[in-house]
């Protein structure tokens, strides 16, 4: 028996490997320079992933497969990866002042955010199980630290806490589902898995369907599988939070995509139900659970699971439409959630941080261009167009209903009209109510995020092709 | 039938070995304390028996008479669990390993991980021993002696894992076999992997808590560690536990580095005498070394024993395990399992 | 009686007969030997006083952490057992790729050595 | 009797229910949730490792290696995260755990 | 260079306003008043245009003109412009609407004068866009993107329950346009393509029209509104600021019937025929029923608002009758409510600003004080009567007569409705211009300035004047309608012949 393996072809994993070596790096540097160097190491983040990006996108868009079948990288991987750096660099952007102004603002952070991106990469990239299974902790275990990296405030520690909890639990299920698909297969790599699937499934992979469904729920915290969300959310630091909101969202909905497209193509039948549970019960939490909220950031968490909701509507329909859709959504959600952030980072009053809804009275008094883009990303989550959030969900449910799932649809334009209602509540708040206090003036970096991500909402339905060319594209390249 | 006679003749084997050990370990601890009294000018255990001999028998004697006392707020299940799992544990690991060319209860092909495994459980015992005294001292002594045992114990991995390397195996018979050559004891590891094995030396010292690092149990900061609210024979079976690790130890030495059973010199007159007698007199020398070393090296502080652990055995034993596994494959020495 | 059980029975059959002879020691006191309790015998050791306050206190976050290393650098050998195994068999690939991972070890190692995990003083 | 894969899949899936349970009825103690946790992936091993055999190929032994040291990774950084949060809170009971409601 | 044309001129033009009004600095009275000319301008430069557009528009097709197509989402759904007979009347109504509204606005909106400028002229440039636009999903997102300044304007420039009202507005149409929403993309799937002028071609099958049918309906009816989907419609015209409401019964309204024009009754034959008794049902109910709440009204805006409910019974009927004066008399119908109705608002703002109640019974004996107002306001509310000589009646009594070919019962109803219209009109006349002077404030009462004159002065004039020469109008969509009838008529008899054949 020889051992001696041939050198796999390393170039279509140059993006992870560029990101491995530069967390190395870096973290070398900001322990040889001390806490000092966060500034340095923040700025040299965005610029790793900024160049990954950039490589990234030079990547061919045909199928590549390396690493014995454990990495693939397709349009679809491309697609994707390109969406969670620029949700990651755009996290990190805003980040620095709220760390600055806590006080926590060590080097760590933006190297852990690096590492979770690595993760989301080799989860987007992934072609078995275990490549899946590792990109997911390294994002999970990388997610469970930031979210208490504020380490002296209770409410973060708490938020860590639960998330880990949750998020442990759910790796478990991933994993006993994994296993079962394993064992009743005989394969971890998704090809091979589809091919062995395509007569009778059998009880067995069928169970393991259903545990990896639960698990990956819980990931894209699809209801009813959420509960750590809402308190994760608002537990965490603001900027870890908008982190949350965005790329891991991202690469999560794409592991869902790889995982049901990828290895359970021949048995749509079976997942459509759950993943049309899930869809339909997310929109509805999402909708209804934040009518009543107060603070800002647990009302994102919800909204957060309606959009989740939305975009596995364009999962179930399973087609080269559908996820399209899924990835046109997910850009669109990507800039509107990182939007909204950006200005919840922005509610700043003599040096606290605020969350509540209410702090934002009178805003477009006080401040009518922050009061517009929050304006404008409100609708836009709400749906209305022209907005760009009026797109990601028309893609969604066409989909839906070219694949026959109309009542579907039709279910998701209900809970988009009930969630219309609280996004509207927060531009009523800020348009229509008297102001109650003044904010300190935006910093540089979150005008900017909010000018571009405002600019994307408004203009989006004018110049869509680029968008969703690249995202037919990418949805081809699974099918 | 056949399966019972099997079963009836591994007890026996096993009830062999263990009393042999038992027997040779209450002569180590003769040797220990005669050692430590001749570098002190003493004379150490003399009374009982001729030289006092039976010093150690006499001292079973006394525990097992000995008033067992419970102290009234301890956790009384796992304050009694501790000792036997400590010793128990302790004494399991000598189920693999050979003695002498085949001389082995149970020669399965992992046993060094088997080896490995059961010495890092022993740290369990100490958590649960001094927890569950409820007391101070015996809680801190548990924690310093965890936190010691497992500083060490990652060095111990690297090593063996060195060993490892040049053997392509973890069948203890077969890392000894790979040691036998010509060239006799020069061929043994304990030469080409010289401050590998100087490594182990002083780990092994730290893992089993013997002086010079044996801070977790030191009179003068702790009064006995862990150990302090034991009595009678719970009190012997952790120092039995602790004894017998510093024998598998040895003995561990001995396999991975002195040719287990094999004769020093290769040749006839040598090779006549049974390879068990060379492993229990290589022991010995080892464990000589133990008791000078307790004889005669001052007591670490706990920081300089940690920095120790972590800041110069394990970078130097890391660079160790690289620097050897680069020459082995330079120097296509690594050997095949199959090629 | 299939191979893994023929070799890991002399085992177990091993540990019984140690677990034996260990109660057999353990128990032999209660037994044969004196026991009268009383208040004092019973109460914790601390050096002639009365214990005050409870033994289960905090204690520092450093044993904590040594805890933390360990369980990292002892799953890296449990990534070197197997390699080393068939260590001759690997080609350089299999070399490097474990150079690699020692390689992210130490970058972690160094990590912690410059933060201060290290120290106890 | 000979013990077959069924049995060892029955033990794990008894070990993974109880982890869940563990998870979900515990009302007294944060490890007790870890300890839990650490139950479910012995399960998903144990099931790995099984078919593994059964099926006579090593992935599944891969597959649970790697499971072991990521599980070793997770308990490390749970175990840190709950120190922090002692730190804050004083306390590690699961009711206790209630900062954030709605 | 791009090949864009005149409809998107119309579509930017305001826009470009909007921007301008944002680039001003201060808040200053030479920036306020800068503001409001600045959109003053755009509005008639829009209006302006959009007579170049009527002007280039050759009434003798019932083809789209003026088309203009450039890619958009994918290849099949573009983004198409293009006029036909149904659709130019409704963008010169806005673009004539317009600049009335920014009058009105004049002096009565005295806070956030910008952004209250900005949010007129993006409606504006949106409702143009629901006129012009022929792609299902473009008609689409500017039928909705309009709620947004219209939420905006009712919300922040509106009375009391402001923001009660402008969430009532908002739910209510964006519920029933997501509706639409999904029927369209059905349609998308069912056709292959979302272009209007091809898919008023395609033939659905009679049970897929049924659902499109009621998920336009959905749609259409809140807009129009139809009872029983009305009851936003009171709240909103009595919070919005008077623009506000002009612009909402003037020109928001007819988003519904124009959707049905152009959706519901060429797409959907079948299914149009056969939800017609339901439509007539509900038409009368809301002429006679709604005419009856009218009446009981102490508040002028809300009297006001409950007729156009009214109204627009008439335009759903007429429109069902699937008979070329039916259609007419509901067009027709549509532009004369919406300059009288527009005026009717303009009116009761006028006294508003002088007053701040629009409580029936603080008024009394404005003539006196205000005859030019009394006569304005007389000739308004005849025409809301429907009186011959006006506008108005020139549709109702079309309407009445298609009505009377489809359903006899249908029109006597319908009837009654026009005598109870006469009722609440006149008694509103009376009780505000007639009658004591009760309250002393009302004793120096001002009446109309030159603002105001040229506000309601064109109105006036239009009214009358289309009152008796209604051919203008009627020819702008005569052969729209002559095309429509015919294409739904060989629709219907061909599913017909079918039925008859399976059988």
């Amino acid at each position: 028996m020889n051992y001696a393996i041939p050198v796999p072809a390393l170039w279509p994993a140059l993006p992870e490997i560029l990101l491995s070596v530069g967390v190395l790096a870096l973290v070398l540097f900001g322990a040889v320079r001390g806490e000092r160097s966060a500034g340095t190491v923040r700025l040299a983040t965005l610029a790793l992933l900024l160049v990954t990006l950039v490589v990234v996108l030079a990547m061919p868009n045909e199928r590549v497969v390396t690493f014995s079948g454990s990495f693939v990288l397709d349009g679809f991987a491309k697609f994707m990866k390109a969406l969670t750096l620029i949700a990651s660099a755009a996290a990190l952007f805003i980040s620095g002042d709220y760390f600055r102004r806590e006080g926590i603002d060590r080097f760590e952070y933006p190297l852990l955010v690096l590492l979770a991106t690595t993760g989301m990469m080799v989860m987007i990239s992934a072609g078995d199980l275990i490549a899946l299974y590792m990109g997911l902790e390294l994002l999970s275990l990388a997610s469970y630290v930031i979210a208490a990296f504020h380490r002296d405030d209770a409410r973060s520690t708490e938020a860590g806490l639960k998330y880990f909890v949750l998020g442990a639990l759910s790796s478990g299920m991933l994993l006993y589902g994994a296993s079962l698909v394993y064992g009743f297969t005989g394969t971890v790599q998704f090809d091979v898995i589809a091919t062995v699937l395509r007569g009778d499934p059998g009880l067995g992979a069928i169970l393991g369907l259903v545990f990896v469904s639960a698990g990956i729920a819980f990931k894209i915290s699809a209801a009813p599988f959420h509960m750590w969300t809402p308190d994760v959310y608002e537990g965490s630091p603001t900027p870890v939070t908008a982190f949350f909101a965005s790329a891991p969202k991202i690469a999560a909905m794409a592991l869902a995509v790889r995982l049901f497209v990828g290895a359970f193509p021949n048995i749509l039948g079976e997942w459509r139900q759950i993943v049309i549970f899930l869809a339909i019960a997310s929109m509805l939490l999402g909708s209804f659970a934040a009518i009543g909220q107060r603070n800002i950031k647990r009302l994102m968490a919800y909204s957060s699971i309606g959009n989740v909701g939305y975009a596995l509507i364009g999962v179930a329909a399973g087609t080269v439409d559908g996820i399209q859709g899924v990835l046109i959504y997910m850009a669109i959600y990507l800039v509107m959630t990182l939007g909204a952030f950006a200005c919840i980072l922005g509610m700043r009053r003599q040096g606290v941080n605020l969350e509540g809804v209410d702090d934002l009275s009178g805003l477009a008094r006080t401040h009518p261009g922050y009061a517009f883009c929050l304006a404008m990303m409100m609708l836009s989550l709400a749906g209305i167009p022209p907005l760009a959030g009026f797109f990601s969900k028309l893609y969604v449910f066409a989909a839906a209903v070219q694949a026959g799932l109309t009542a579907l649809a039709v279910i998701g334009v209900v809970a988009s009209v009930i969630g219309a209602y609280y996004y509207l509540r927060i531009v009523k708040v800020m348009y229509f109510d008297e102001p109650t206090g003044d904010f300190e003036p935006l910093p540089a970096n979150i005008r900017a995020v909010l000018a571009v991500s405002t600019a994307f909402m408004l203009l989006f339905w004018l110049i869509p092709a680029p968008l969703v060319g690249a995202a037919t594209v990418a949805a081809r390249s699974l099918f | 039938m056949e399966t019972l006679l099997y079963v009836l003749f591994v007890v026996l084997q096993s009830f062999v070995l263990l009393s042999a050990l038992l027997v040779f370990i209450a002569y180590i601890l003769y040797a220990d304390r005669k050692i430590w009294a001749a570098v002190q000018l003493r004379r150490g255990p003399n009374v009982v028996g001729p030289w006092g001999l039976l010093q150690s028998f006499a001292d079973l004697l006394k525990f097992v008479l000995k008033e067992p006392v419970i102290p009234a707020s301890a956790n009384k299940g796992i304050f009694l669990i501790a000792p036997l799992m400590m010793s128990v544990l302790a004494l399991a690991a000598w189920a693999v390993i050979p003695v002498a060319e085949g001389w082995a209860i149970a020669d399965i092909n992992v046993g060094i991980l088997y080896i490995f495994a059961m010495s890092s459980m022993g740290v369990y015992g100490v958590i649960m021993g001094g927890w569950a005294a409820n007391s101070k001292y015996s809680f801190l002594g548990a924690l310093r002696s965890a936190a010691q045992m497992v500083s060490y114990e990652v060095s111990i991995g690297f090593v063996i894992i060195t060993v490892l390397m040049c053997v392509g195996s973890l069948n203890l018979t077969k890392i000894v076999l790979a040691q036998d050559g010509a060239w006799g004891m020069l061929g043994w590891f304990w030469l080409p992997l010289f401050p590998v094995f100087v490594i182990f030396l002083i780990s092994a010292l730290a893992e089993t808590n013997r002086p010079p690092f044996d801070l977790p149990e030191a009179e003068s900061e702790l009064v006995a560690g862990y150990m302090v609210e034991y009595s009678s024979t719970p009190y012997l079976l952790f120092m039995l536990g602790e004894y017998v690790a510093i024998m598998t130890m040895c003995a561990l030495m001995t396999i991975l580095f002195f040719g287990g059973w094999l004769s020093p010199i290769p040749f006839a007159p040598f090779t006549w005498i049974p390879g068990v007698i060379w492993f229990v007199l290589k022991m010995s020398l080892i464990f000589f070394i133990f008791a000078m070393t307790k004889a005669m090296v001052p007591r670490y502080r706990y920081d300089q024993l940690m920095r120790l652990g972590w800041k110069v055995f394990l970078p130097m034993s890391l660079v160790l395990l690289v620097v050897t596994a680069g020459v082995l494959k330079l120097m296509g020495w690594a050997p095949g399992v199959g090629g | 009686m299939n191979s893994i059980v023929a070799d890991y029975l002399p085992l177990a059959i091993f540990l019984g007969v140690a677990l034996f002879i260990g109660a057999a020691l353990m128990i032999a006191p209660f037994l044969v030997a004196y026991r009268r309790p009383d208040n004092e015998k019973l109460s914790a050791y601390e050096c002639g006083f009365n214990a005050f306050d409870d033994a289960r206190m905090k204690f520092d976050v450093k044993f904590y952490l040594v805890a933390i290393l360990f369980i990292i650098f002892d799953l890296e050998v449990a990534f070197l057992f197997p390699w080393a195994l068939v260590f001759g068999d690997l080609g350089w690939f299999g070399f490097w790729s474990m150079m690699l991972f020692l390689g992210v070890l130490t970058v972690g190692f160094v990590y912690e050595w410059k933060k201060g995990a290290l120290e106890w003083d | 009797m000979t013990i077959g894969l069924i049995h060892y899949l029955v033990v794990a899936a008894i070990l993974f229910t109880l982890g869940v349970f563990g998870i979900f009825l515990n009302r007294k103690n944060v490890i007790v949730i870890l300890m839990s946790i650490e139950l479910i992936l012995l399960a998903v091993n144990i099931n790995l490792v099984s078919f593994s055999i059964f099926l006579n190929d090593i992935v599944g032994q891969v597959f649970a290696l790697f499971i072991l040291t990521v599980a070793a990774a997770e308990a490390a950084i749970g175990l840190a995260i709950l120190v922090v949060f002692f730190r804050n809170r004083g306390t590690i009971a699961v009711e206790d755990i209630n900062m954030m409601k709605g | 260079m791009f090949g864009f044309g005149i409809l998107s001129g119309l579509l930017i033009l305001p826009l470009v306003g909007a921007a301008f009004i944002l680039s001003l600095r201060g808040d200053g009275e030479a920036v306020r008043s800068n503001v409001r000319w600045a959109a003053l301008a755009t509005t008639v430069i829009t209006f302006l245009v959009s007579l170049v557009a009527w002007a280039r528009f050759d009434l003798s097709t019932s083809e789209f003109q003026l088309v203009e197509s450039h890619s958009w989402l994918t290849e099949t759904i573009r983004f198409k412009l293009g006029v036909d007979g149904f659709s130019l009347p409704f963008v010169i109504l806005t673009t004539f609407l317009m600049p009335f509204c920014i009058l009105a606005s004049w002096e009565s909106i005295e806070h956030r004068l910008k952004e209250y400028f900005v949010a007129f002229l993006v409606l504006e440039s949106m409702v143009i866009g629901v006129f012009t636009a022929l792609d299902l999903f473009l008609f689409y997102v500017f039928f909705e993107a309009g709620l947004i300044p219209m939420f905006l304007i009712i919300g922040i420039w509106g009375g009391k329950r402001r923001i009660y009202a402008a969430f009532k507005f908002f739910l209510y149409t964006l519920l029933g346009s997501l509706l639409m929403l999904v029927a369209m993309i059905a349609m998308y799937w069912d056709a292959g393509t979302s272009d209007i002028v091809r898919l008023m071609t395609h033939k659905f099958a009679p049970h897929l029209q049924t659902w499109l049918f009621l998920a336009f309906f959905a749609s259409f009816a809140v807009k129009m509104p139809m009872w029983p989907v009305h009851t936003w419609l009171p709240d909103a015209h009595v919070e919005a600021p008077t623009a506000g409401s002009v612009i909402l019964a003037g020109i928001l309204l007819k988003m519904g019937g124009y959707g049905f024009l152009r959706f519901s009754l060429p797409m959907f034959p079948d299914a149009s025929a056969y939800f017609a008794p339901l439509i007539y049902s509900l038409s009368v109910i809301a002429i006679i029923y709604t005419s009856l709440v009218a009446l009981m009204q102490e508040d002028m805006k809300k009297l006001i608002a409950y007729s156009s409910v009214a109204h627009m019974g008439f335009v759903t009927m007429g429109l069902f009758t699937l008979t070329a004066q039916g259609i007419q008399g509901a067009m027709f119908v549509m532009i004369s409510h919406g300059l009288v109705s527009g005026a009717l608002f303009l009116c009761v703002g006028v006294i508003y600003d002088r007053m701040h109640t629009r409580d029936i019974a603080a008024y009394g004996g404005l003539v006196d004080r205000m005859p030019m107002y009394a006569v304005a306001f007389l000739v308004f509310t005849m025409a809301n009567v429907g009186l011959p000589g006006t506008s108005s009646f020139v549709g109702e009594f079309l309407s009445l007569a298609g009505a009377f070919r489809a359903n006899p019962w249908v029109a006597f109803f319908a009837t009654t409705g026009v005598i109870l219209s006469a009722a609440y009109a006149l008694w509103l006349y009376r009780r505000v211009v007639y009658g004591e002077m009760s309250r002393p404030e009302l004793r120096s009462i001002a009446d109309l300035n030159p603002r105001e004159i040229a506000t309601l002065a064109p109105l006036l004039l239009l009214v009358i004047y289309y009152g008796f020469q209604p051919q203008p109008i009627l020819d702008a969509f005569a052969a729209s309608t002559d095309h429509l009838i015919s294409t739904t008529q060989a629709a219907l008899s061909a599913t017909k012949t079918v039925a008859l054949g399976v059988k």
